[in-house]
């Protein structure tokens, strides 16, 4: 598969674990990512691996937890409601140190909502909706071959900090067919030792996987460790991509399928010569807030557009980053509803005359 | 002289954080013992619930994982499922195993995973404080049930050999009352067997011990075992519900067996 | 004084009073004093009457208990 | 540039995998191509539609208001999506099965009897490759090769037998259009 | 000329979106007879489940509430104990009430919920698009299950009348199949007791609508009613599995029954 | 019972919800809210209500659910494992638009952390820890008394909106006890009718409770809709308390347990003639940015130190309201540390001498 | 003409058959056109052979059909 | 002012009830006061404690560091609270049960043999309140009355014949601190 294969967003992300080394799924389904189950219970036999179609969500997210404790490389994948029963779990996973891939392909909510696709979800992913001071590595992929590629990365950042990592997608990436190229496949066999990991002494030392630590000393120290852990992972996992920034005076911010649409826009009217560019966030959690930072210090730009499929969750990232220096404006639909190049052109183009001064959609 | 009875050396040399004469003590000892008696120690991982017996894993000296409250048997299916040569067992309450965690439980058995489940039966919440579990008797005072479990207001208590009988994936199922040393060698042998089936790839396991919570139960240690002979196997009647896999049947009852 | 044949880990003991049922001899008694925990340890001084049959121990839930039986069991030892 | 189709039918139409089809053999074009389908309950019994972009350039939003093409297989289709074509564009119609003819006048119209034509070839069910070739030859978006080898490449080995009569169907589609547009065979 | 057969007016006139040859169709139908026959429709409360029948909401015309995934059975629970003078029902597909749904569904039956469970039970997730559902049978191929279901792998098929029938707090328990005008007939009396038991406050009541899914099998409706009856019904026996509350018992099988 | 009595807070919150009328309790125990349960499985009966003891915490959400859909007033509790497991149903009761009353007694995470009191979920309770755009009101009161007043006014808040009310305490207002003083009691039989209530329809129009909406189109409106409540939730129900800002250069800001410890470690700095204050949100959410915003404007401060028993949330809620304008500065305990005043003392003590520069605790 | 017996609100018809089994005169068949929803649906037109049964009522799952019975069944129709 | 005090002991000697009391009975007095137990699981089997503050001015926080009193029922509360007191703060330790002397010698020690002298007085239970007496003779914080009135609101009505036996012993505590304090009876 080193060629261009022309592949649906849920299956690829599928592949791409496996070439990362993922041999074990449990999940549960739910539109709009019933490709990944279905493709997972095609192909994970194909190649000695494991899928088993839990009874829950809730159950998934454990069986997954299992898997990982006995150090193998483990995934998950749902959307918006299923996520929402994941996060006893998340914080479980994140507590007592396991590696996994969580993949959200996020739907229009609150309750059930709709199947359709949505970005509402991002503060659940990135402030973390289980309990605890946690964080997970959160990826924004924007086409097929990101999902793919952050997948992949997913997987190993997982294991590398012994951390859950979550690929925040939304129906249309995962409904989507690109063509994709996959990276070189990973032999789970040949990866390192993972001396934590509980799958019986074998004659070492015992081991224990756990976040239990009743004095409240101990739990201090635990979580300490875990901020090290996250500052790190604040300090080197930071991606971003900008789109013609140099001379914007607006710069949109926008994550995922609202970026590209929002790159169509901003490609419009940057042939109608408006200084506009566009600043993608890859990583979610932690938010490329330094460089953002570095474009509001850059001085050109006058002000940021925040545009989601939610009613104004990732704009305050962008608030935070901004410090009142210059004005973040918000434009989001939710519920399904997918905003249109000549939407995000118009709204620009209003806030440039000074119209629609933070009118902010929905 | 020669020993007759020391500690199992599966279990750690730490005294553990149990009530006066609770018999997690006699369970964790007995699953021990079987550990090592089938040499499976070295490959054992053993997955502690939420309850009294969360710090299991400070006391079985093999492998272990915490698992959040209800999930034991999710969890030992995605352990065993990537590592099948692992002896996995939970070590699960009732609060845990039959109330938050009835599904992955059910679920875990009909998939026949080959898992041993070791549950302790004592009627009660042992570690939040003494309220109401899906086994508390009809009539038993507990601190949410403070005038007694009456079925109209609390239900009908739950038995989950009694259940887990009627599914299909289930390779052995016993219940033992942990009361004194006769039925404690009978406990020890039926967590052998659940052992075994899971060794020979048979399918899930479970063994329900009948266990004491003097604390919960405000009740001296001897008579809370009293209790349990008398009252609780009158509900919980003891012995082996299924010793081999197979389909357990089950059908109607009335007369629209038949098909047009 | 004759060798123990059943031998209490004084501090272990949380004085729950199961051993006392086990024992078909009725040798095992509460002691006076409090060990370290505040309970009083169970105890046994009549170790000739002990047979050996680590019924006691069986049931006792905190490992308190090691039990030496003599290689002939039959006979009274020294 | 940018070409954007929706193609529109009744589940069992086929309208999905002719979208794949197209979009497949943008992409052995070396173009850039999405196709994404609308998704969802409503496909049951309802209409299903699909929507092929094929681009020189990076595409960006995958999802199109306003089409330059549509392929309406039946009526709720044609009432859904007429509307949507952007002026000058394309609107091919089902014509066996969709009596109502379409009211645009800035468009302009293929009236296909795509599943009559497929029923002629023995095989209703190639209704969509009818449809295609139309689509093909009015637009010349990608070769009929390149959809005969997407073809080979999308059917499981044990299927190349239905390939001569995908082949025939496609054919058929773009005589027509042929036919309809006034072009001569190129 | 009298009417022999019209649309029962609990029933809203508006055609529904499942697909040709669903039967649940028939079921919505025989609820909604029901709630007429016994005069119940004015003050009767439907779940809809998540699955296929979460439109249901839109056809039953008494008041309905839409419930998460799985938990039909307690939100009926909190609505039922705040107004205990309504007519509570849930209706749900096999994977939300037998997948998901498995603890909230044990619970509401062991607490002897006076409410009313239509189970349709279709093997199979409908709505999702034909995944495995836990009642789908051993070599039955799913979109999750490629290979035909297969026990090492994905597990036996739960029987959830089997299952329930060992729960003290049900009343009735009955599994029909939706294939003949005979059997409509009889699971139109089912579907009526189950109601009934409800208004007598003699506790929880279900019946299992063994049903067809002609597009997640992959089959023409008429070929789906014959494999209902020939092939699920033979894992599934129908008939009536508890007609009165009561202690269902149930026992070991072995040889320990004795207490010392 | 209008006389003063020394009850634990987690009784005084039971006891509250009753005096609101509440009638209907469904939970799950979890330390360190036992007590909750508990005194409702006793009061409730005497008052004629239903408790009810559910398989889990899930079950219990969806308890409530039901019943408040049937138009009672309902509540369940829990701390934060249990919290999480309650996400999807929080969500769909917002989406739904049902009353109910949450209690979140904290402590410390993530997975199964320590029972020990903490703040760690303020996230989770105020950005939504659930799945789709929704808000809740949270409350963080700070003494048993205000436990009282805060809880009481939840459940008329939450049934003035239809939508739910979290009152977020931690392990230590659960546990200890204090002087309080009830209201009045609200007689259930006396409140207004549900018009939308599911109760069977008695002769009147069919009433449908519902969070699905296939369409998108719709499920924006009805996104539109909640948006337009949550603004009104915004701009009326922000509450705060101020402990000497008028003249202070460094304002603390804290809430619930935190800030009374706060309070006495100020108290003690004011006796030495430190120029600091207090400021603490009582409604988390909506957060009361404007009177931090005020207290900016007024000039005086000069930097803002916020105090968390967690690694780092509410501090965003700061930074959002600060907008760079003073720098906003993080000391957490965590894992079910409490801070001691001395602590705090401390640390505003460095802070004003410029030692401990942002450097933040844990 | 015979009055109407058995009638089929033919656009809610899905064509899925299962009404053919049920009938036990066998005088249901599936028409030859389309209805708007794309299904050639069921119809009846030997309707004095209709015996006002129903069968056919209680096993189509989308309400098509609605059965009249003459007074008195036995009785041939005007 | 403020006045901070730890009671701690096993699970089953009312250290709990006695800081409850002590609570109640400043409430009666018109004090602010907070009453905050250490919970969990180290209860079982190991110690209990509870910390209870009197103030005249709003309580801040309710969790101490630094006690101006701790009545230690048993060796392990002594070994864990007697490094905690406040320099001339008050400790007071159950010398029926503790053997050691404590080593602090910046506080006043007092040696209250509570169990025995409980069970001189016919029921070990009421050693809590022998504790409790001795403090409220130590530090006059609250009236014997105030806690004679808080026990009876405390108690069911069926238990008030159990007030002349907690009677006595707050007398005995308070009588022993007395003599211990070398003063004279108030
Ligand atoms: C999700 C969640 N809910 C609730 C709890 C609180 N909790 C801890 S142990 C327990 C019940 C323990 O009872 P059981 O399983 O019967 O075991 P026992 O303590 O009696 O041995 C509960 C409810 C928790 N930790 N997590
Ligand atoms: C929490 C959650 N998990 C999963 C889903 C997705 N989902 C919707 S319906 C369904 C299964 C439906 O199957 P079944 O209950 O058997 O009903 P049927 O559609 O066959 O009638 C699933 C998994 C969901 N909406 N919410
Ligand atoms: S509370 Fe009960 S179950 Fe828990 S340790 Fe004590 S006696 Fe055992
Ligand atoms: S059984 Fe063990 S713990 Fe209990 S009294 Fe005997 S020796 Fe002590
Ligand atoms: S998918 Fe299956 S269950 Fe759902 S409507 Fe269609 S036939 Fe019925
Ligand atoms: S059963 Fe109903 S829907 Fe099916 S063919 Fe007959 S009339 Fe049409």
């Amino acid at each position: 598969m080193d060629e261009l294969v022309l592949m649906k967003g849920n299956e690829a992300v599928g592949e791409a674990a496996i070439r990362a080394g993922c041999r074990f799924f449990f999940g549960y389904p739910i539109t709009p990512q019933n490709e990944i189950p279905e493709y997972m219970s095609r192909r994970l036999p194909e190649v000695g691996g494991v899928f088993v179609q839990a009874e829950s969500e809730l159950a998934a997210i454990n069986m997954v937890y299992g898997c990982a404790a006995a150090g193998a490389r483990a995934m998950t994948s749902s959307s918006s409601p299923g996520i929402s029963l994941k996060q006893e779990g998340i914080s479980y996973l994140c507590g007592s140190e396991l590696p996994a891939l969580i993949v959200n392909m996020i739907r229009g909510g609150p309750g059930l909502g709709t199947i359709q696709p949505a970005q509402s979800d991002y503060f659940q992913a990135v402030k973390g909706g289980g309990h605890g001071d946690y964080r997970v590595l959160v990826y924004g992929p924007a086409s097929v071959q990101e999902m793919v590629d952050l997948t992949y990365l997913a997987v190993g950042r997982a294991d590398h900090y012994r951390n859950p990592v979550l690929v925040l997608g939304d129906g249309i990436l995962g409904q989507m067919m690109e063509p994709v190229r996959f990276p070189a496949a990973v032999d789970p066999a040949g990866l390192p030792e993972k001396p934590w990991a509980t799958n019986g002494r074998r004659g070492g030392p015992k081991r224990l996987l756990n976040s239990l630590y009743l004095e409240p000393e101990k739990c201090e120290d635990h979580n300490r460790e875990l901020q090290a852990k996250y500052c790190e992972m604040a300090a080197t996992e930071k991606r971003w991509e900008t789109v013609a920034t140099e001379d914007a005076e607006l710069v949109v911010v926008a994550y995922g399928t609202t970026a590209r649409i929002c790159r169509t826009g901003l490609e419009g009217l940057r042939e109608r010569g408006v200084p506009v560019g566009l600043f993608r966030p890859i990583s979610l959690w932690p938010f490329p807030d330094e460089a953002l930072d570095a474009l509001i210090e850059g001085g050109k730009v006058r002000s940021l557009l925040a545009v989601e499929m939610s009613a104004g969750q990732m704009v305050e990232d962008v608030r935070l980053a901004a410090r009142g220096r210059v004005p973040v404006h918000f434009y989001g639909r939710a519920g399904g509803m997918v905003p249109q190049p000549e939407e995000i052109q118009e709204h620009v183009r209003a806030l440039l005359e000074g119209g629609a001064a933070n009118a902010g959609g929905l | 002289m020669r020993v007759a009875f020391e500690r199992p050396s599966a279990l750690a040399d730490i005294p553990t954080h149990y009530c006066p004469g609770c018999t997690h003590g006699i369970a964790h000892r007995l699953v021990a013992e079987t550990l090592e008696e089938l040499k499976v120690f070295d490959r054992a991982v053993g997955i502690a619930p939420v309850g009294c017996s969360v710090l299991a894993y400070n006391y079985f000296d093999c492998d272990m994982v915490q698992a959040a409250h209800g999930r034991a048997p999710a969890v030992a299916t995605g352990l065993k499922r990537a590592r099948p040569d692992a002896v996995v067992f939970t070590y699960q309450g009732d609060g845990d195993l039959a109330s938050i965690g009835m599904a992955e439980l059910v679920h875990a058995a009909a998939r026949g995973e080959c898992i041993t489940v070791v549950f302790i039966n004592n009627a009660i919440y042992g570690m939040t404080g003494g309220q109401m579990a899906p086994t508390t008797l009809l009539g038993q005072h507990t601190s949410t049930s403070p005038a007694g479990r009456e079925p109209g207001r609390e239900g009908f208590p739950i038995r989950v050999c009694e259940l887990l009988e009627r599914v299909r994936g289930v390779a052995y199922l016993a219940r033992i009352p942990l009361t004194s040393p006769a039925n404690v060698a009978r406990a020890r042998s039926s967590v052998r067997k659940a052992f075994q089936t899971q060794l020979e790839g048979k399918g899930f396991a479970l063994v329900e011990l009948l266990s004491s919570c003097p604390t919960g139960w405000g009740m001296p240690p001897r008579e809370a075992l009293r209790w349990v002979d008398e009252v609780m196997t009158e509900y919980y009647p003891p012995g082996e519900f299924r010793t081999e896999p197979g389909d357990p049947g089950g059908g109607p009852a009335g007369k629209r067996g038949s098909q047009p | 004084m004759v060798e123990k044949r059943v031998l209490f880990t004084e501090d272990r003991c949380k004085g729950c009073e199961l051993c006392l049922d086990a024992c078909p001899q009725k040798i095992i008694f509460m002691a006076e004093h409090m060990n370290g925990k505040g309970f009083h340890p169970a105890a046994v001084t009549d170790q000739e009457r002990c047979t050996g049959c680590a019924l006691c121990a069986r049931m006792c839930p905190d490992l308190v208990i090691t039990v030496y039986r003599p290689e002939r069991p039959t006979k009274a030892v020294s | 540039m940018k070409y954007e189709v929706i193609i529109a039918g009744f589940g069992g139409q086929g309208v999905m995998s002719m979208g794949q089809l197209l979009a497949y053999a943008g992409m052995l074009e070396g173009r850039q191509v999405t196709w994404m389908p609308s998704y969802g309950p409503e496909q049951r019994g309802g209409t299903a539609n699909c929507t092929v972009i094929l681009s020189s350039r990076s595409i960006g939003s995958p999802v199109v208001g306003r089409p330059s093409a549509v392929i309406a297989m039946n009526l709720p289709s044609l009432d859904k999506f007429e509307g949507k074509v952007i002026p000058g564009g394309l609107l091919i119609v089902n014509s066996t099965l969709v009596a109502r003819r379409p009211s645009r006048d800035d468009v302009t119209v293929l009236l296909i009897p795509a599943t009559g034509l497929a029923a002629e070839l023995g095989n209703e069910r190639v209704a969509n490759m009818v449809a295609l070739g139309a689509l093909l030859e009015a637009t010349g978006q990608v070769k009929p090769e390149s959809v005969l080898d997407s073809l080979k490449k999308a059917l499981p080995p044990h299927r190349h037998n239905l390939i001569p009569l995908n082949q025939q169907a496609l054919e058929r589609g773009r005589q027509l259009a042929r036919e309809r547009l006034g072009r001569e065979a190129g």
